[in-house]
């Protein structure tokens, strides 16, 4: 039978992968992905809190179901931003992306 | 092995064999559609966990509607033509030794910590519990929550928009 | 039973605001129709509140807003003769002016903003009159401020409208400065802002003493800014640079008399301050300004002017009533002089409509070729000079028979003042109405008529504006028998206050009285009419006092002195401290600021990912110290 | 067994049964498709291969499955090979919670999921992944043009389609399909719900791609769209899905509205293949008499009319609900 402690190291490792894509990728699509990975092992980790440590109530459910919908909100701000600066500036790498840089 | 855990080992690794491919490929596309069997994997995560409508959920908005949003995205801004460009910036290694840092450091914690086991047992049917719950105890999140979703659908319009 | 919910009133002006300030210019009328669609449904109900009322209905809706520390800040609406009759007051009134107003701003390219700005002034009034707390009663205060300054700068074009409305605005804030002190003095002592709870507290004698009395010479300075009394009176004249409908209903019949109304709604607060100070107070500004603004409104020319200076004399009249115990004299003043002052200015807003000048000089024959306006103006003229059995015969008699049975100083200065009314009304009435006409081409004014001689373009205003008129007349001539003691005085049995006994009836004084007044009309005749003494041989005989009246006691001068070159002074020190000390220490922090934000940019790479792993390698380097502790 | 356990396998049973049993119903939706146009053209349509040309569509499947499989130069192949499963994968999917019909034993469905109607929207979504990997993959611009579009379009309307079925779930107070079609015994939701039901239809038709919303393969423009690039199986396994999703539309339409497999006399399962055929003679119909909408024009009919439409449903039926409750 798989353990809460299962569930965690699960998503410490989804949750390491996603970090490292956000710090390494100079893609802002991608960078955004990593996010969304980071966000999936939040919610792993609050959906099995919920299984093992509350079961009597969803709180850890509802969490994770608010936190899909704010994913679902920075996906799309996120994305949308991403086609504006692709508009004006051509690129979508971050590290090209530094008219605000002094 | 029961049955429950060969479940989870095999979503696990579907899942973080997917979120590798994610993270390391260097075809942006191929890491986009990576995140799908990730997030499908995750879904059955949350089967194995009770959470059925969270894993209704996760299907619909992640696999469903984010990763077209991101492979639609991908395709209007690159297309074919970025391809060959780097992927990666510079502070890779360093990079990959924080994420590997932090890894061992959430394991560790997750592996010498004394989790407190609740008693008791989820509802047959979380569904209608979660929908109470949002109409109930929750409702505020509930509210707060759908005016941030209101205000980021419009703020993406706005942002998106081609400037006449 | 419409007294309980008598709150709703003011929210019909209030809809028609928001309906034309958004919509104006798509509503039926260009606006009009919504605006006195708002007030007649106000006014009809204000009229049946004030039937309920007679019939002895009663209502205080209260509702606790909000809690300031452990004390509950109650707000609500009262409903009581003193109120009811205001509201039937102010509605009609409104009525009349709002109809009289298509009349008179048509062609106006603002014209819906216009009753957008009358409608919102309406709800103000209405919302002030039902208040039953200082909160209320405050913030109707300011609103009436508010649309008072937008409309007395309606024709913002003109630098003088401009001016008249940002003196008008910064006087009375003066007043209204000294009433917020005074409520917040009120709210120390007592701990609330219901006049209910108030007046009990001083009946219980839980507040008294030299803080009631300061208390109540503090509200009333609002008063005396809003009512444009001496020393605050100067806003009032060049407030007549606005419509003059506005005038009418805003600086005659309504908000100036607001300060009287406020007086006479918390008159327990000026009644129980020791030794009737405050009452004496009051009573003496009143007489002061009766008389003051009087001998100034006998040398103006600008025949609104003469009617504001008028304006204020009457609204000293009021507040000497009140100051002399006639509280319901006083209040009957303000009833009777509501309607006969607004005829009067609508009267005169119908001549200055076709003759194009407010320039009494330039008038004259205007009886034959404007009779309705004519008959309505000399009724006004008489019901405000007091003959009888004309509406201000009654009610200015009643406030000179309590001053004569207070004190007698007032009394003199209140008989003076009345003479003096009669001569300039006498004066107006000759130079406006009889005579040849001495103006230029009234064609000029825009009517389209082509005058060609002395005073042949000239015609009766259009009906939308004269029937106002007539309306008015009529309460101007028959409202004061409401307040005849041969009738048994049916205003004093519905409007008293129980602590305060009416004076006893003197025969003599009301023949004085009446003599005074037909002296002053023939005093007039005998300098403007039949020219015994001629009003240039008087010029040159006091010409000292000519020019001092002329330049109305040199008290604008005063204050253009004491702030301009005093207060000048002061912020020109409080400007150098601010320039040099205060932005000294801001630029100083911002100088700061910039050296370390030029040394630090070099840490900015502008790229998250940096950043994020700075973050996360932050986060494992505090758990290894922490661990490692 | 743990009902999870019994989920997965009911989901690989569904798929190992569908396969086959797809396979035919999608040869023969290819066949009654032609026999309807034809007869709405006032042609007469496949007639020679088998009896009034039964067999054309068998015949056709086998010279399909006998042509080169041909994988355009630079595209991508992981991504092109895969494409071909997701989609019938997807379509497949969506079977595991439609109730066929009832036994003795109980309803004939793979699975009564409590979240049913949850389920279908989420695979029902998934197919468009298939179609933006398969037109990226093919390196072709109208392929990509085509997925793009698809991308646009079944985002657009997957919302008024879920807020048609959380309409219908209201009513029976269970996302559960086995319920919602019991909770039909005394009336079909579509007399209940007919808006409901024609946003559902609408929503449906465009889902699954077909005229008049058919951007995504459309022949005159894109040249088949994301699929123009495949052939063989692989064409076919195309054809399968999209056939497959259509039936799986049309299934769930009868089950939400319809009243699933109620009616009198006949066998259950007889009544819910009828229903089924009736509607999908609907979307053939439809296809065969409506021109194309053009791009613009379908995403602002979904953003403007059916979205407010279908919310303005939810909210009053949702009224009528509670004030039931009452």
């Amino acid at each position: 039978m798989p353990t809460l402690t299962h569930y965690l190291v699960l998503s410490a490792l989804l949750f390491a992968l996603g970090l490292f894509a956000v710090v390494t990728r100079r893609n802002s699509v991608a960078i955004l992905m990593g996010i969304e990975l980071m966000l999936n092992a939040a919610n792993v980790n609050l959906a099995a809190f919920n299984r093992f440590a509350a079961p009597g109530e969803l709180q850890g459910q509802i969490f994770a179901l608010i936190v899909i919908t704010l994913a679902a909100c920075e996906a799309a701000v996120g994305l949308a931003l991403v086609l504006a600066a692709y508009r004006s500036l051509e690129t979508i790498y971050v590290d090209e992306i530094n008219v605000m840089k002094w | 092995m029961t049955g429950e855990a060969l479940a989870f080992y095999v979503l696990a690794a579907l899942t973080l064999a997917s979120g590798l491919v994610v993270v390391t490929s260097p075809n942006i596309v191929h890491s986009a559609v990576a995140l799908v069997p990730s997030f499908l994997g995750v879904t059955g995560l949350y089967v194995l966990l009770n959470a059925e409508f969270l894993a209704g959920i996760q299907i619909l908005i992640y696999a469903g509607a984010i990763t077209v949003l991101i492979l639609f995205v991908i395709m209007l801004t690159e297309g074919g033509t970025g391809m060959r460009a780097r992927q990666r910036n510079e502070q890779g290694p360093i990079g990959a030794a924080v994420a590997a840092a932090m890894a061992v450091l959430l394991i560790t914690v997750a592996t010498h910590t004394a989790w407190p086991r609740g008693a008791g047992t989820l509802p047959a049917y979380t569904t209608a519990a979660i929908g109470r719950s949002f109409l109930g105890a929750n409702i505020l999140v509930f509210e707060g929550t759908s005016i941030v979703l209101l205000v980021s659908l419009i703020g993406a319009i706005i942002i998106a928009r081609k400037e006449e | 039973m419409i007294s309980h919910v008598a709150w709703l009133i003011p929210l019909a002006p209030l809809a028609a605001f928001i309906l034309v300030i958004l919509w104006g210019e798509r509503l039926p009328g260009r606006g009009a129709v919504v605006s006195i669609a708002g007030i007649v449904l106000a006014g009809a109900a204000a009229l049946k509140v004030l039937a309920e009322v007679i019939g002895g209905a009663r209502a205080d809706v209260t509702y606790t807003w909000a809690v300031v520390g452990s004390r509950p800040l109650v707000v609500g609406f009262v409903v009581d003769p003193l109120s009811a009759i205001m509201l039937a007051m102010v509605g009609v009134v409104a009525t009349l002016i709002t109809v009289y107003s298509v009349g008179y701003m048509t062609g106006d390219p603002r014209f819906p903003r216009f009753f957008a700005y009358l409608s919102l002034f309406q709800f103000s009034m209405l919302f002030l009159i039902l208040a039953d707390n200082f909160l209320f009663i405050y913030m109707g205060w300011e609103l009436v401020g508010l649309c008072s300054y937008l409309l007395i700068g309606f024709w913002f074009e003109r630098p003088a409208a401009a001016r008249a409305a940002l003196k008008a605005f910064i006087t009375t804030r003066v007043g209204d400065f000294s009433m917020m002190i005074g409520i917040l003095l009120l709210f120390l002592g007592v701990g609330s802002l219901r006049f209910d709870e108030i007046f009990r507290a001083i009946d219980l004698g839980g507040f008294g003493g030299p803080a009631l009395t300061l208390a109540a010479v503090l509200v009333f300075g609002g008063a005396v800014g809003k009512s444009a009394q001496v020393p605050l009176h100067v806003w009032l004249p060049d407030a007549m640079e606005g419509p003059t409908p506005v005038s009418a209903l805003i600086h005659a019949a309504t908000m100036v008399a607001a300060g009287v109304y406020l007086v006479a709604r918390v008159y327990p607060l000026f009644l129980f301050s020791p030794g009737h100070t405050a009452l004496t107070v009051v009573a003496y500004i009143g007489g002061i300004t009766a008389l003051f603004a009087a001998t100034m409104g006998v040398v103006e020319n600008d025949i609104k002017r003469v009617l504001a200076y008028s304006t204020v004399s009457q609204l000293g009249y009021m507040m000497m009533g009140l100051g002399v115990l006639g509280y319901t004299a006083g209040m009957f003043h303000l009833i009777t002089h509501a309607f006969f002052k607004a005829l009067l200015f609508l009267g005169a807003g119908s001549v200055i409509h076709i003759v194009a000048t407010n320039n009494m000089k330039q008038m004259g024959g205007l009886a034959k070729a404007m009779p309705v306006t004519f008959w309505t103006f000399l009724a006004a003229t008489l019901a405000l000079t007091g003959i009888p059995p004309f509406a201000g015969f009654f009610s200015k008699d009643a406030i000179l028979l309590a001053a004569y049975a207070h004190d007698k100083a007032l009394w003199l200065l209140g008989a003076a003042g009345a003479f003096l009314t009669a001569f300039y009304m006498g004066r107006l009435c000759w130079y406006t109405f009889a005579g040849e006409y001495r103006g230029g081409d009234p064609g000029a004014a825009g009517h389209g008529a082509a005058g060609s001689g002395h005073g042949a373009g000239l015609h009766e205003s259009p009906a939308v504006m004269t029937i106002p008129l007539a309306i008015l007349a009529v309460f101007a001539v028959f409202l004061g028998w409401a307040g005849a003691d041969i009738l048994g005085n049916p205003f004093e049995r519905f409007i008293h206050f129980e602590r305060v006994a009416p004076p006893p009836g003197n025969t003599g004084l009301l023949v004085g009285s009446i003599l005074i007044a037909v002296a002053g009309w023939l005093a007039a005749g005998a300098v403007y009419v039949w020219r015994i003494v001629p009003s240039e041989e008087l010029r040159r005989r006091f010409h000292g006092l000519y020019t001092l009246v002329v330049h109305k006691y040199y008290v604008d001068d005063f204050y253009g002195w004491l702030f301009l070159g005093i207060g000048g002074l002061v912020i020109r020190l409080a400007g150098a401290f601010d320039r040099y000390v205060v932005d000294g220490l801001v630029n100083l922090a911002g100088w700061l600021a910039r050296q370390l934000g030029l040394g630090l940019r070099y840490a900015q790479t502008g790229r998250e990912e940096t950043y994020l792993l700075l973050v996360f390698l932050g986060v494992l380097i505090i758990v290894l110290v922490r661990v490692a502790w | 067994m743990p009902w999870y356990l019994e989920l997965l396998r009911a989901v690989a049973g569904t798929i190992l049964i569908f396969s086959g049993v797809a396979v035919i119903a999608a040869m023969f939706g290819v066949l009654l498709e032609r026999k309807i146009s034809a007869w709405i053209q006032s042609r007469l349509g496949p007639k020679h291969v088998g009896p009034q040309g039964l067999l054309q569509t068998l015949a056709d499947t086998l010279k399909l499955l006998q042509k080169e499989n041909i994988v355009p130069r630079r595209a991508d192949p992981v991504i092109f090979a895969s494409a071909v499963i997701v989609v019938p994968l997807a379509a497949l999917l969506d079977y595991v919670v439609i109730p066929f019909g009832t036994t003795r034993a109980g309803p004939l469905i793979f699975r009564d999921l409590n979240i049913g109607v949850l389920y279908f929207a989420a695979t029902s979504a998934l197919v468009v992944v298939g179609i933006l990997m398969a037109g990226w993959g093919s390196n072709n611009k109208y392929a990509l043009l085509g997925g793009l579009r698809s991308a646009a379009q079944m985002v657009s309307y997957e919302i008024p389609m879920g807020l048609a079925l959380i309409t219908v779930a209201l009513l029976a107070g269970s996302l559960s399909t086995v319920t919602i079609v019991n909770a039909q015994a005394g009336l079909w939701n579509i007399v209940s719900q007919p808006v409901a039901f024609l946003i559902f239809l609408v929503a449906a038709t465009a889902e699954v791609n077909r005229t008049p919303f058919d951007l995504v393969e459309a022949e005159s423009e894109l040249v088949a769209g994301y699929f123009s690039e495949y052939t063989g199986m692989r064409f076919a396994l195309f054809q399968l899905g999209e056939y497959g999703e259509m039936f799986a539309m049309a299934a769930m339409a009868v089950t939400l509205f319809l009243g699933g497999w109620r009616g009198p006399i006949l066998p259950p399962v007889l009544w819910f293949v009828i229903k089924l055929y009736a509607l999908i003679f609907v979307f053939m119909w439809v296809r065969w008499t409506f021109p194309r909408f053009r791009i613009d024009q379908l995403l602002g009919f979904s953003w403007k009319v059916l979205i407010p439409v279908a919310l303005l449903n939810l909210v009053v039926t949702a009224f009528f609900v509670v004030v039931a409750h009452r």
